[in-house]
């Protein structure tokens, strides 16, 4: 059940250069939300930025009702959301989309969590739910340089098994995330991978996933108006032709669905 | 004060005047969680073709200041497909429903409408507007000729109260709201979007994949306003007004100047109560003024 | 790494592309406190009739979203009051100027041109579409044929680099584009302003006195770019583009879609410094991408 | 001197309903402001709304770099105004117009003040410089009800006396402002009008002051985009045809200059 929201803004800490940590009353939210699903938050009350912003969830806390956002400061709107403060409110619709597809059986009870940069916010929610089903998970994590790198303490609290990697070599491995992960599976480790991060990552798991023949679900983004399959504007091509749509479809795809 | 929110287009009785419009509301169901169909003027469906159409190749929205271009591109899933699909759950859910077509011909367009003769649709809405499909839309609604042609040919295909879409891009509208009148529309609706065009200094590239696109929201509605104003001069059959309608107030000024009902747009998107919320704030506008119906409103603006 | 940003609009060079556009900037000299007017590209000043005019009735103005309406209806003191108080001290200042005329009638537009060659008047800027004045403006500027003989009758009467400036709000600015090209014009300038209008619920009347008005601000430039765009395509004559820019992100968006130079409006209202910052940012910008021309940008827009 | 500048808001207070005091460091703007100058105010770093917003100097500290300005939260612009707090940055152009012109000689040693509603904004300054010139000023403050009436303390601490009406008789004497100058009038006194307020209020204090044939200094408000001379958007009414513009010619103009 999608719900339009106004909830209060219990924090908004800036964590990084560029990123921003939300906690947010949104009980129904809270409740509802499932890994790899999105909000649209509506960061002004004028008509400048217009459209909403889709944020995935990062956390979620039934419990307290809150859910948190990790966003990356990289325009007009994202910019107006790290002006919100405390006690503030916030317009809020959620959750939406079809998130990450949970392992049931036990081949795969090892999940790669695989991020590249701001792809890091919906792996915290998405580890917490496999934790829970006790689902084996390691966080392959890359960013360009230490500084941008966020949150990894609250993975390791989870009990996740976290590998990094930076551009420049300054935390983790020099290179990207994607050889991070081959370097990995060439030590003969396997697993189902999850993954969230600009589209060139994707694509280049994507061959990955399909050389090893490992099953890789991919969350993806796309520009939206609505986020609720109503606008048709968040098409993403599907091999043979046609298209599918991020909001409804995803934001969440199997590797093999769609054409990056 | 209990006051009448019912209007007419044409023989189409209307419980309010807000509909949403045609692209942006899917084919209401997306909405159904938000409000109740039912109680919305009507529902004009996305854009239907004959054959199911895939669409633009992405990116196909992007935000612009006060507004948003889109490519969308017709992509539907032809008009079989609604008919067996949606149309049985919209009729069940006690939805106005007003189809808009969109075709490559004239007689793609006639074909459309004898198909779209079917119990549970309420009317036809005459996109001859669309600015992203290269082979129709923009030719037909931009010329006065040929838009005297296609709803002449659509008329005699159709019972169903016709409602004639216009574009903006175009020099004289009134010139074409009087050609579409005089070929047979029931009613004329505008305004589609205007066409144009973002870039990214990056890439240096158009942004859109389709390179141009439709621009809606707040930013049209200046100019919404005042073709409504200047075809409500011109036309004497009932007008709906759209483009940029985000508030209540909104719609009122559209009803002031001549339109007899209005559609909803990218405000959907915004925020998705809207309809709803127009209605209800129209209603309170008729309160406070102390008037008894809104038709009292249409057209009503002072010079 | 220095950059060149000089462009040139026919026999006109510019030290840079920026230029401020008529009917914001009033004569220039009401910006001197913000930074030095020679430093512009050029200053285009306000539309200049043959007699004083007053202008139309308040109200003149009114905000939309992301955007502003005017309907100031011409307002100036005339040629001659131009000619002996303004030109001499925008010609100490060193200033490119470029005069924006507007007429009634064709004689009158010939007679203005004739006037105006000067020393300190660079070039001329037809304003032939100006929706406030009902007998001239409107017309001049949506018909091609008008457009053809008011060019061609103005090309005669002067040896000034002739810019035509086009009104946005026809079918086809192409057509319209290339009729001002066959005519004799060095250049086009383009967009005007859209014909918008704006209402008052309480009073249920048009706020502005003139019922329309011109839309102009970030709200239009979606519109704007894509009628450079489109121009490009049709004419050889150099384009000087305009129509929401705010920033020189906006102004480069311009240059890619095929405008060689641009026009600051309504941004000079905003933050009246926005004219420096632009040529400031376009030379960051090349800077940056390692370009070492403005005039590499002109049109390199990739489909 | 114009200049833009942006500075640090000082303190932004909620006085009544609708009336707000925002106090903001614009050096420059303190030491040269006259009364009745105005600021052009940008309340937003987006494009909507588009404008500045013309707000009246209401007081000025020159000693601490300090401006005054008292605004009604009435719209969009005035809204967002009032969401700016302490230490946030403000962006503010001025100071603008042609403002009140001061009594020089003997025979104007009087000064009466009307204020109709928020037309008590640019008073208070004007009063100061009043003041200090040893200039015995009155002043008569119209307004809908006691609630909406502000600022009557800074008055009293200048030493102007205060008389007051209200709409509903809920403070000082029923009616409006123009008949509690009338009134006043009639007990024989006299003195130079300083006028701000709703146009039918200046209106009929332009009948009154042509009738008594007194000097009247009314200030305007006027739809303004520029507010620099440039955009001749601000356009008052002169007696025997034309305009002239509310932001440089005034905004505040002899009574017999402007045709309302
Ligand atoms: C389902 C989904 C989930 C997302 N989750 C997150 C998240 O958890 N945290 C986060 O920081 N970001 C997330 N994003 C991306 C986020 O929505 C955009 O960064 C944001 O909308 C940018 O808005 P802006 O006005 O700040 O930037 P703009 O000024 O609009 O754009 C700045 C830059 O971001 C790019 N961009 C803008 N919008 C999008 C978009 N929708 N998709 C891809 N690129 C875009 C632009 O091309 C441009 O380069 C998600 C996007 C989607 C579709
Ligand atoms: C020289 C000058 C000095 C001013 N000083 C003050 C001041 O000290 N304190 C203060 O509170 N206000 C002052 N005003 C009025 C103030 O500028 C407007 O109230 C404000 O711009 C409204 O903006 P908004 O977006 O909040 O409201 P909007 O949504 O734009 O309008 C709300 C209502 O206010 C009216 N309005 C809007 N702008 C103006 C305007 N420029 N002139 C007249 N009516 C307008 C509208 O018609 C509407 O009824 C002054 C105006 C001028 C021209
Ligand atoms: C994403 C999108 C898709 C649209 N699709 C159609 C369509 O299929 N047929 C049509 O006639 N108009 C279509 N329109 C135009 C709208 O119905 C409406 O005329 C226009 O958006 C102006 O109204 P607005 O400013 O309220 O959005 C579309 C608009 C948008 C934003
Ligand atoms: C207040 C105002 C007055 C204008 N006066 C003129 C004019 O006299 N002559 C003219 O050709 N254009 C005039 N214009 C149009 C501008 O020059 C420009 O074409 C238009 O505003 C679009 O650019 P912008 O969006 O950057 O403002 C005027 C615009 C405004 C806002
Ligand atoms: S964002 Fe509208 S359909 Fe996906
Ligand atoms: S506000 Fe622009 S001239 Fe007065």
């Amino acid at each position: 059940m999608i719900s339009p929201c106004t909830g209060t803004i219990v924090s908004n800490e800036q964590l990084s250069r560029t990123i921003w940590l939300l906690r947010v009353e949104a009980p129904v939210i809270a409740q509802q939300v499932e890994p790899g699903q999105f909000v649209q938050v509506r960061v002004t009350s004028t008509y400048d930025p217009l459209l909403r912003t889709p944020l995935s969830v990062h956390d979620s806390d039934p419990d307290r009702g809150t859910i948190d956002l990790l966003y990356q400061t990289v325009g007009t709107s994202t910019q107006l959301l790290s002006n919100y403060r405390e006690q503030m409110r916030l317009d809020i619709l959620g959750p939406l989309g079809k998130g990450f597809t949970l392992p049931t059986g036990p081949k795969s009870s090892f999940a790669l969590l695989v991020a590249g940069g701001i792809g890091i916010a919906p792996m915290l929610l998405l580890a917490r739910f496999l934790m829970a089903n006790q689902v084996s998970t390691r966080l392959l994590y890359g960013a360009r340089t230490a500084s941008d790198m966020v949150r990894i303490d609250a993975f390791e609290k989870l009990g996740v098994t976290v590998a990094c990697s930076t551009d420049d070599g300054s935390y983790g491995v020099r290179g990207n995330v994607v050889d991070l992960l081959a370097d990995f599976l060439q030590s003969g480790a396997g697993g189902e991978i999850f993954a969230c991060g600009p589209t060139p990552m994707l694509k280049a798991l994507q061959s990955l996933a399909r050389e090893r023949e490992l099953a890789a679900q991919l969350s993806l983004e796309a520009y939206m108006a609505c986020g609720l399959g109503a606008c048709l504007g968040c098409a993403v091509a599907v091999p043979g032709g046609g298209y599918k749509h991020v909001c409804t479809d995803g934001p969440v795809f199997a590797a093999w669905e769609v054409e990056l | 004060m209990v006051v009448d929110l019912s209007v007419s287009i044409g023989s189409l009785q209307l419980k309010n005047p807000v509909l949403t419009a045609s692209g942006t509301f899917g084919y209401g169901l997306e909405f159904r969680r938000f409000g109740n169909l039912g109680a919305l003027g009507g529902v004009v469906v996305k854009g239907t073709t004959l054959q199911p159409r895939a669409g633009n190749k992405p990116q196909r929205i992007v935000e612009t200041a006060a507004g948003m271009l889109n490519s969308i591109g017709l992509e539907n899933p032809g008009v079989d497909f609604f008919l067996t699909h949606y149309l049985p759950q919209l009729r069940d859910l006690g939805v106005t429903t007003i189809v808009n077509l969109a075709g490559n011909t004239i007689d793609e367009y006639c074909q459309l409408a004898e198909r779209l003769q079917q119990p549970g649709i309420a009317a036809l809405e005459l996109n001859i507007s669309c600015p992203n499909v290269k082979a129709g839309g923009m030719a037909f609604g931009t010329s006065e000729e040929v838009v005297y042609q296609v709803v002449q040919a659509v008329r005699r295909h159709t019972k169903l109260p016709l409602i004639v879409k216009l574009s903006p891009n175009v020099t004289d509208i009134a010139a074409i709201a009087r050609a579409a009148e005089a070929a047979g529309a029931d009613a004329i609706s505008l305004i589609n979007t205007l066409l144009g065009m973002a870039v990214d200094i990056r890439t240096r590239r158009p942004i859109l994949g389709n390179v141009v696109g439709g621009l809606s929201g707040p930013a049209i509605k200046p100019v919404a306003l005042r073709m409504v104003w200047q075809v409500a001069q011109a036309v004497k059959v009932p007008i709906i007004g759209m483009g940029g309608i985000m508030t209540a107030s909104d719609a009122i000024e559209f009803l002031l100047c001549g339109a007899s009902a209005v559609q909803i747009g990218a405000a959907n998107f915004v925020e998705p109560t809207t309809a709803w919320r127009v209605i209800d704030g129209i209603a309170e506008y008729l309160e406070q003024q102390g008037i008894a119906s809104v038709r009292e409103l249409i057209g009503s603006l002072q010079i």
